[in-house]
């Protein structure tokens, strides 16, 4: 049993120079065979392992990781979180992520700082208006809180906003969810993985999949650098690569995997308490506990796995930031990074089984996948364990791309990342 | 910023030109003969390749002709170039 | 208060005296100081507090890799700036600058009492609590810890400056105007190269030009006074551009760099105006070389942060090149030679010093040198603790252990005002990993090195891990001769001398008698992090550098880890007993040193931020005291108020006006695409959904545009000019990316079909005549036409003249009424737009805007792709049928229509909506339900368009509704945040069904 | 009548470099690729179109510029009206290519002195260091993001081409970069 964190084990373990901490996981050999194995030990996979083990009690599972835990997407993204979206299937389900993060901190007894601190989305056009309008009274009548804001609404909510109706795009409204916010992105993968090391789950780290292995139409295992490893159920959570681990057992997935980049500032005091977002003016920003504003770019048009994107990107970020906010003009950029997010035509996530018997991939989340973390470890887990989707995720299987029957979230009005 | 060789006007900065993704995805001639899946195949799935990958890329900004790029997605380094209609070059 | 200006330089204008402010005291410094020296001339150490414990902070470097002496500048101002370093700031008259991070003032700072608690508040404290209660962490946790973010402030004002850009192509560029870097750039130069020089400091010369030890010469001369004259000789080359206060901040794939040149920082207020601040170098070269140099390491002891403590190589810095000394009483910590010429040269100037050495013992010339002049060192010892609050005065030692894993024997205190430190030195490979380069661990000094050279870059001097002069002069002009093949240069037979080091010995963590628990020996400075942190990430099994790094905080810093990132890998290696090789480093990210957004930005800020497109007819519209709205990137005219009418009011006269007697649009911006050849009608039954074969010349059609996904994608009316010849349309917002997918069709997928597409969207102004007077209007116009339906029936066009100028009119019609188009060649567009005025006045022609347009459309049932299209609508679902070609085998799209989603009945489709209240108009993006008490609540779609329409005296909106064709005549609610609107489902045409105006 | 209405760029000038506007001016784009098209042209415009990327061929007061291997411009400051007549007659017509008046879809800005390129350097990535040199040389690229042609007809001597919505924008940009060059 692990000891619990709270501020008497703080005080406590101060008396002995915090030299008695246990390891908040294990660091375990590959067993030779295990129920379950999740490929990606980003926070979508460390939650579905995680959540097998909670609540669908499958104790003997391992996730396996390439690199270290939390190094892909989940400790590069700019770690917003909200639930605003239009389609019902896609509200239903970043909402039920929403519900789960509102006590994640407690469950895991980690404190991810998941702060509420609102998302606020600027319309800068007539369409604009017309589309967010439309998310907002579709998220009302969803039971997700979201509001219009007319721009002096906007001005008084984010004073720094630049409201002024000379602008090149001027601000016209904006939709405001209070309940989203931010959270710390290494908490959560650390918390998930100290939570699902303590089910009995193994985390095993700098061990690449390199190849599947299948009998027919059934899964057998992985080939990994550490050895095979035995399993009839792989659930696939990986992200920019998950077509390369398709692309093993001869899948093509409705993806493309491209840089997105992300940018913090030196730290300053509390300048902006909320999370603002624009579309037409594209940028988005918050401020980090630290003190650093952190700025989301855009995507490059270009399939990359590099992990860099072109500089014209954050170039074109920080003009509509000065844009927005002709105050940061003198602060300056500490840190720029690109992430590889995996897209999908709709721009919604894939959840799903495939044609093969106990394989599954859990992909496409594109630039918003964190904010999801733990509704999708939650569904793909029982979408593993039931060898069927859940009702939420049920609209997000691969057959989607067959029908037509796409989630499209960025022809209609949602917001980029 | 890439430099990319556009085989009518020359080394240029990326800024000039525009990705058209994986290359050498016909369209098919026939598509009613197709079934659901394999429409659904050449409109969406893709090889996505982390690796040496042959694509589409438009110099939007000067000549505006289309053309093929050999590239290795792993690290952006361009191993060749070559126009519509020709058989890509050995790599 | 004494004055530590000891010495007479070249490099600091003693005669030119300057003022400046220091939290608020006023200090006096030369022309050519940076802040910080000219604080440390002042006697002044303590300039900040650290991020976590408010521990008492001074300088402790000369450079860009200064952790603590950050400072906010000229506070309050619109040229305000956070987190400055002292060190990198020249003195101007009248700079103002203010320690941050403290209240109420850096001398006693409240924030300190986090010191006192801090063996509660370890690294990752805050993950393990402030979770109960639930509710405490929004209303107290949070807001507790946000308090301590951050250092400085952001500015609140607008930045009055001027940023600017440019691009610079280049043979060679060399960074870094250190000797190998000089070297480099002469060698390039000389070679007929076209070569950059960039420095980030004021002038060129790196550590050598302060240089004065006789040990180190080359071809007899002492290696400054030899550098010196290479430096002379280097400006006079023509082909050799030199950057000074240039600092690369970025190196990307094909040798693009970000450089950002620094013209007006060291300026004061009224020197500065008019000046770029700063302008950011867009550089791309075919090769690049690297001279970076080095950075000297810190050494990792208790209490390594007092004021007064500082690198070793910048108390010679200050000393030499500044003229500063930093103590009186000095003592040198080191585990290498290089600290040995700060104490010669300490001990030359007067000033008293000692020197303690990790090291056994050593017998190099500089050392020989150091006991030939009577300095005490004290070998195989290190310190144990150091004292002073504000600042050192002094130092615990002790001696090490046979293995340096312990300390032994006696404590042995030893008073000093300055403490120098040196660990040795990291080799700047920055610029060679971003690059995309990997690195090679060396053990002898335990430094990460390139590993490989490419083609186009390569690493020289002590960035490539050459620390001694002559292996810097001999290994730089072979490898640049090498890379530039060169035959021979005059430093191929050069004759150096200097002091070799013998003796190598490093302890990333020195031990202590205190246990690591208890002590604080600080790696990241600014951050606050200290071995025990990195243990305790260890021991709780964080083992990657990379989570260490995230749990610690370590490197993360302002400083981005340029002092702490290899303590901290030095000390994971020799916790888990490791070879630190093995354990590889953190990514280097980009900037190297923070950059301005302000610089990233260049002048695409205001006016510049986008471009505006512009009608021929704007400047009348202006004038006219229209109302603009954006579409894309165009202005284009929205409503025109009159006597401060409001935007309902002019739009409920605007399209009265067009319905009762005449009014005029601007349709500029519509894209046109002009298509010839001889398979343009075939092109054309490829790429819309209906067919063109039977259209005759002088006909016009309209056509919709599909993605392969059959989702409406645009539409537009296209004419038939000629046999072969036609001129498409296209929304204003689809234009660009139209053409582009036509083009892209015709080049890759059907090459062999003759069609030639040509832009001429900017060469016509487009004036658009509609209402039942438009007829009277054009016969005013055109004299010599016939207006009569035989002769120029609905949806055909004509070709005409006007004062002598060709036009093409068009009679179609986006408004349901009777309607012309006229097209002409820009340059006479807003003289025609006149004419029409005039030829329109006695029929009351009013000029109407999009919004008006919007109306109008709706009120005939007109769709606007974008508005009632959102990416998911086929033609089949906007109930438009007719327009899907049957017999046509393919168009793009097509295939697409037949799956099962697609072929559903009860999609989504286009009706139109009647409020029952006549009064009520729908918002929209109002959504739109059978039944509002069911839960969940089932939305079956959406209004798309909305208006209250003058002509029908009532309100009228367009709205998508799942299995809306069959629902007409059906009772539907929306449900509004204050209210429920009741409506009903009708057809989507509003106004004259059978088309009677349009004919009329 | 009517009454033509130009762009209101007054000529400027600053240190080593000229800025004025060059219209009205004629412009065709010409569109082929066969061998019939490539003799008709010669024909009327007396001038070969050049093949050569990225370059120019004139005469007399005609311009021809290489956009691709199948698009040329040409363009001249007073250019008979009978020439796109006959051209549209001789290939258009005969299906050869096509003929397309372009006067009014582009601007022309002329550029002289020796500051040209240090001020085209602020907004375009393209490397001038040999165009420079060169006369009768042609480049399609992005000034501060927007398209323009670049016609390099006499050393220091430059015509460059943006779409007439643009160019109001470009212009001002222009302007203000040569402040500070």
């Amino acid at each position: 049993m692990k000891n619990k964190y709270s501020i008497f084990s703080l005080f406590k373990n101060a008396f002995s120079g915090h030299e008695n901490w246990q390891r908040a996981w294990r660091d375990p050999e590959p067993k030779k065979e295990y129920d379950a194995i999740i490929v990606g030990g980003g926070g979508h996979g460390l939650a579905t392992a995680y959540y097998l083990a909670k609540k669908h009690n499958m104790r003997n599972i391992a996730v396996v990781e390439k690199g270290w835990i939390g190094g892909g997407n989940t400790g590069r993204n700019t770690t917003i979180i909200r639930s605003n979206y239009l389609w019902d299937a896609s509200a239903g389900l970043y909402d039920h992520a929403l519900k789960i993060w509102e006590g994640l901190s407690q469950d895991l007894n980690y404190n991810v700082m998941f702060s509420q601190r609102g998302v606020m989305n600027l319309a800068h056009n007539l369409q604009d208006v017309r589309d967010l309008k439309r998310r907002t009274h579709a998220n009302r009548l969803n039971g997700i809180d979201a509001v219009w804001l007319n721009t002096d609404e906007v001005k008084k909510f984010c004073p720094i906003v630049n409201t002024s109706p000379n602008i090149r795009y001027p601000v016209l409204g904006g939709t405001l969810q209070r309940r989203a916010g931010t959270a710390r992105h290494d908490a959560v993968a650390w918390g998930y993985a100290r939570g699902a090391d303590e089910l009995g789950v193994d985390i095993i780290q700098n061990c690449e999949v390199k190849g599947i292995k299948r009998n027919g139409n059934k899964i057998e295992g992985i080939e990994t650098t550490r050895g095979f490893i035995k399993s009839k159920k792989i659930g696939v959570v990986a992200a920019g690569h998950s077509s390369v681990i398709a692309s093993m057992v001869d899948i093509r997935l409705p993806l493309e995997s491209k840089p997105l980049q992300a940018l913090v500032s030196e730290p300053v005091k509390p300048i902006i308490d909320t999370v603002v977002m624009s579309n037409a003016v594209h940028a988005y920003v918050s401020q980090s506990d630290k003190g650093e504003l952190v700025i989301g770019a855009g995507t490059d048009s270009y399939v990359s796995y590099s992990q860099k994107g072109s500089h014209d990107v954050v170039e074109g970020t920080l003009k509509a930031i000065l844009e927005l906010y002709p105050i940061f003009s003198r602060m300056k950029m500490l840190r720029q990074w690109g992430g590889i997010v995996d897209i999908c035509p709709d721009a919604s996530p894939i959840i799903s089984k495939t044609n093969i018997e106990g394989l599954y991939f859990n992909c496409g989340w594109g630039t918003g996948g964190f904010k999801a973390t733990p509704g999708s470890g939650d569904l793909f887990a029982h979408t593993i364990a039931n060898d069927e989707p859940h009702k939420l995720n049920a609209a997000f299987s691969l057959n989607r791309f067959v029908s037509g029957d796409l989630v499209d979230e960025h022809g209609a009005a949602a917001v980029a990342h | 910023m890439f430099l990319i060789n556009c085989p009518y006007c020359g080394e240029r900065d990326q800024s000039e030109f525009s990705s058209g993704g994986e290359a050498h995805i016909e369209r098919p001639k026939q598509p009613t003969e197709l079934s659901d899946d394999e429409w659904a195949d050449f409109l969406f799935m893709r090889k996505n390749i982390k690796g040496v990958q042959f694509e589409r890329w438009n110099h939007s900004h000067g000549c505006r002709k289309w053309f093929n790029l050999i590239r290795d997605t792993s690290n952006d380094k361009i191993h060749g170039i070559y126009k519509m209609g020709e058989k890509p070059p050995k790599v | 208060m004494s004055n530590f200006r000891i010495n007479k330089t070249n490099f600091v204008d003693q005669t030119n005296r300057i003022s400046f402010k220091f939290d608020g005291k006023t200090f006096f410094g030369f022309k050519g100081d940076t802040l910080a020296s000219a604080l440390i001339a002042n006697g002044i150490h303590l300039v900040g507090r650290s991020f976590k414990y408010h521990r008492p902070r001074g300088i402790m470097t000369c450079g860009s890799e200064e952790p603590n002496a950050i400072c906010q500048i000229n506070d309050k101002s619109n040229l305000t700036e956070p987190n400055v370093r002292a060190t990198e700031i020249e003195l101007y008259e009248g700079l103002e600058a203010n320690s941050q991070n403290c209240w109420p003032n850096v001398k006693f700072d409240i924030g300190g009492i986090n010191n006192l608690i801090s063996p509660f508040i370890p690294a990752g404290f805050y993950y393990k609590t402030f979770m109960w209660p639930k509710s405490f962490w929004k209303s107290v946790y949070e807001p507790l810890i946000r308090k301590t973010a951050g250092l400085g402030k952001s500015p609140i004002k607008p930045d009055p400056e001027i940023y600017d850009h440019k691009y610079v192509h280049c043979d060679v560029l060399v960074i870094g105007g250190g000797i190998s870097g000089i070297i480099s750039a002469k060698l390039s130069a000389k070679n007929n190269l076209n070569t950059i020089l960039i420095d980030d400091k004021k002038e060129l010369g790196g550590s050598t030009i302060f240089q004065e030890n006789e040990i180190f010469k080359i071809n007899n001369k002492i290696s400054k006074d030899w550098l010196i004259n290479e430096i002379n000789e280097i400006k006079k080359l023509k082909n050799l551009q030199i950057k000074t206060r240039t600092s690369v901040a970025a190196y990307h794939d094909y040798n693009y760099l970000l450089a950002r040149e620094s013209l007006s920082d060291h300026l004061s207020k009224n020197e500065k105006d008019g000046f770029v601040r700063q302008r950011l170098w867009k550089i791309r070269a075919k090769k690049v070389i690297i001279a970076t140099g080095a950075i000297e390491r810190p050494l990792v002891f208790n209490n390594n942060d007092r004021p007064g403590i500082l690198l070793a190589s910048s108390i010679n810095k200050y000393l030499n090149y500044f003229g500063v000394t930093c103590g009186l009483k000095n003592v040198i910590f080191t585990n290498n030679d290089s600290a040995y010429e700060v104490a010669i040269s300490l001990n030359k100037k007067g000033i008293d010093v000692k020197i303690i050495d990790i090291r056994k013992r050593s017998e190099s010339e500089l050392i020989k040198e150091t006991e030939k002049l009577g300095i005490k060192i004290f070998w195989n010892s290190t310190i144990t603790s150091t004292f002073g609050y504000r600042k050192i005065n002094s130092i615990e030692i002790m001696s090490l252990s046979e293995d340096g894993s312990n300390v032994i024997g006696e404590k042995n205190k030893i008073s000093c005002d300055c403490l120098g430190m040196s660990g040795g030195w990291t080799p700047m490979v920055h610029m060679h990993t971003q690059s995309g380069g990997k690195l090679n661990f060396r053990e002898t000094d335990q430094v990460f090195l390139p590993k490989e050279f490419s083609d186009n870059r390569i690493s020289v001097g002590s960035s490539n891990g050459h620390f001694e002069l002559d292996e810097i002069i001999k290994l730089t002009n072979d490898t640049v001769k090498k890379f530039l093949n060169i035959q021979e240069t005059d430093l191929d037979d050069a004759d150096i001398s200097c002091s070799k080091e013998l003796e190598k010995r490093n302890i990333w963590l020195l031990p202590n008698y205190i246990s690591i628990g208890k002590n604080k020996s600080f790696i990241d400075f600014q951050n606050d992090s200290t071995a025990k942190d990195i243990k305790l990430a260890m021991r709780e099994g964080f083992k990657s550098i990379e989570h260490v790094k995230r749990y610690t905080t370590t490197g993360m810093a302002t400083d981005q880890g340029k002092l702490s990132n290899m303590h901290a890998l030095g000390i994971i290696a020799e916790t888990a007993a490791v070879k630190m090789g093995s354990l590889g480093t953190t990514t280097f990210r980009p900037p190297f040193t923070p950059l301005t957004f302000g610089t990233i930005v260049g002048r695409s800020v205001g006016k510049f931020f986008d471009i505006v497109r512009k009608t021929p007819m704007h400047e009348w519209h202006v004038k006219n005291n229209a109302e603009f709205e954006n579409v894309g990137q165009w202005k284009r005219a929205w409503y025109y108020p009159r006597n401060n009418e409001n935007m309902h009011q002019s739009v409920q006269r605007e399209s009265k006006a067009a319905r009762d007697s005449a009014g005029i649009l601007d349709a500029s911006t519509l894209g046109k695409i002009d298509i010839k050849g001889s398979d343009a009608t075939e092109f054309l039954n490829r790429v819309y959904t209906n067919a063109w074969s039977k259209l005759s010349i002088g006909k016009c059609r309209y056509g919709l545009m599909l993605n392969e996904d059959g989702m409406v994608y645009d539409d537009g009316v296209t004419t038939r000019i000629d046999e072969n010849h036609y001129l498409m349309t296209t929304t204003t917002g689809g234009a660009a990316n139209v053409l582009s997918k036509l083009e892209d069709y015709l080049q890759t997928e059907w090459p062999e079909l003759d069609v030639w597409l040509t832009s001429v969207t900017d060469h016509y102004a487009t004036a658009s005549i509609c209402g039942p007077n438009s007829k009277k209007i054009l016969k005013k116009l055109f004299s010599d036409i016939e207006f009569n339906d035989q002769n120029f029936p609905h949806m055909s066009f004509k070709n005409a003249k006007i004062g002598g100028i060709d036009c093409r009119i068009m009679r179609i019609s986006f408004t349901g009424e009777h309607s012309y188009e006229i097209n002409i060649e820009a340059k006479y567009g807003n003289s025609l737009w006149e004419k029409c005025i005039d030829a329109g006045k006695d029929f009351n022609i009013t000029p109407y805007g999009t919004e008006t347009m919007h109306l109008l459309r709706a009120e005939k049932g007109f769709i606007i792709v974008g508005q009632d299209t959102d990416g998911t609508m086929t033609p089949i679902d906007l109930q438009m049928d007719w327009i899907v070609s049957k017999k046509k085998y393919d168009f793009i799209g097509k295939r697409s229509l037949y799956r099962s989603d697609t072929m559903r009945e009860d999609r989504k489709q286009l009706v139109g909506l009647l409020t029952d209240k006549p009064n009520t108009v729908l918002e929209e993006g109002a959504q739109i339900v059978h039944e509002k008490n069911n839960k969940p609540i089932e939305m079956i779609g959406h209004v798309t368009s909305s208006y209250f329409s003058p002509n029908l005296n009532k309100s009228i909106a367009l709205a998508v509704v799942k299995n809306g064709r069959k629902l007409k005549g059906q009772k539907l609610l929306v449900p509004m945040r204050d209210q429920t609107i009741n409506v009903t489902v009708s057809d989507f045409i509003f106004y004259d069904k059978n088309n009677e105006r349009l004919n009329a | 009548m009517l009454d033509i209405k130009l762009p209101e760029f007054e000529k400027k000038v600053y240190p080593d470099l000229e800025l004025s506007l060059l219209e009205p001016s004629y412009k065709i784009n010409l569109r082929g690729k066969n061998r019939d098209f490539f003799t008709k042209a010669g024909k009327l415009l007396s001038i070969m179109l050049p093949i050569e990327s990225n370059t120019s061929a004139n005469i007399k007061n005609i311009n021809a510029l290489w956009l691709s291997p199948d698009e040329w411009l040409i363009y001249g400051k007073d250019i008979d009206k009978n020439l796109e007549t006959n051209l549209n007659n001789e290939i258009s017509k005969l299906k050869y290519g096509s003929v397309t008046n372009v006067s009014d879809q582009w601007v022309i800005i002329n550029f002289k002195g020796k500051n040209i390129f240090e001020v085209l350097s602020k907004g375009s990535p393209f490397n001038f260091n040999n165009f420079k040199g060169k006369k009768n040389v042609v480049v399609q690229t992005l000034l501060n993001h927007v398209d323009v042609i670049l016609h390099h007809q006499e050393i220091n001597d430059l015509n460059l081409f943006v779409r007439k919505s643009f160019s109001e924008h470009l212009w001002l940009w222009i302007n203000d970069s040569s402040r500070f060059i």
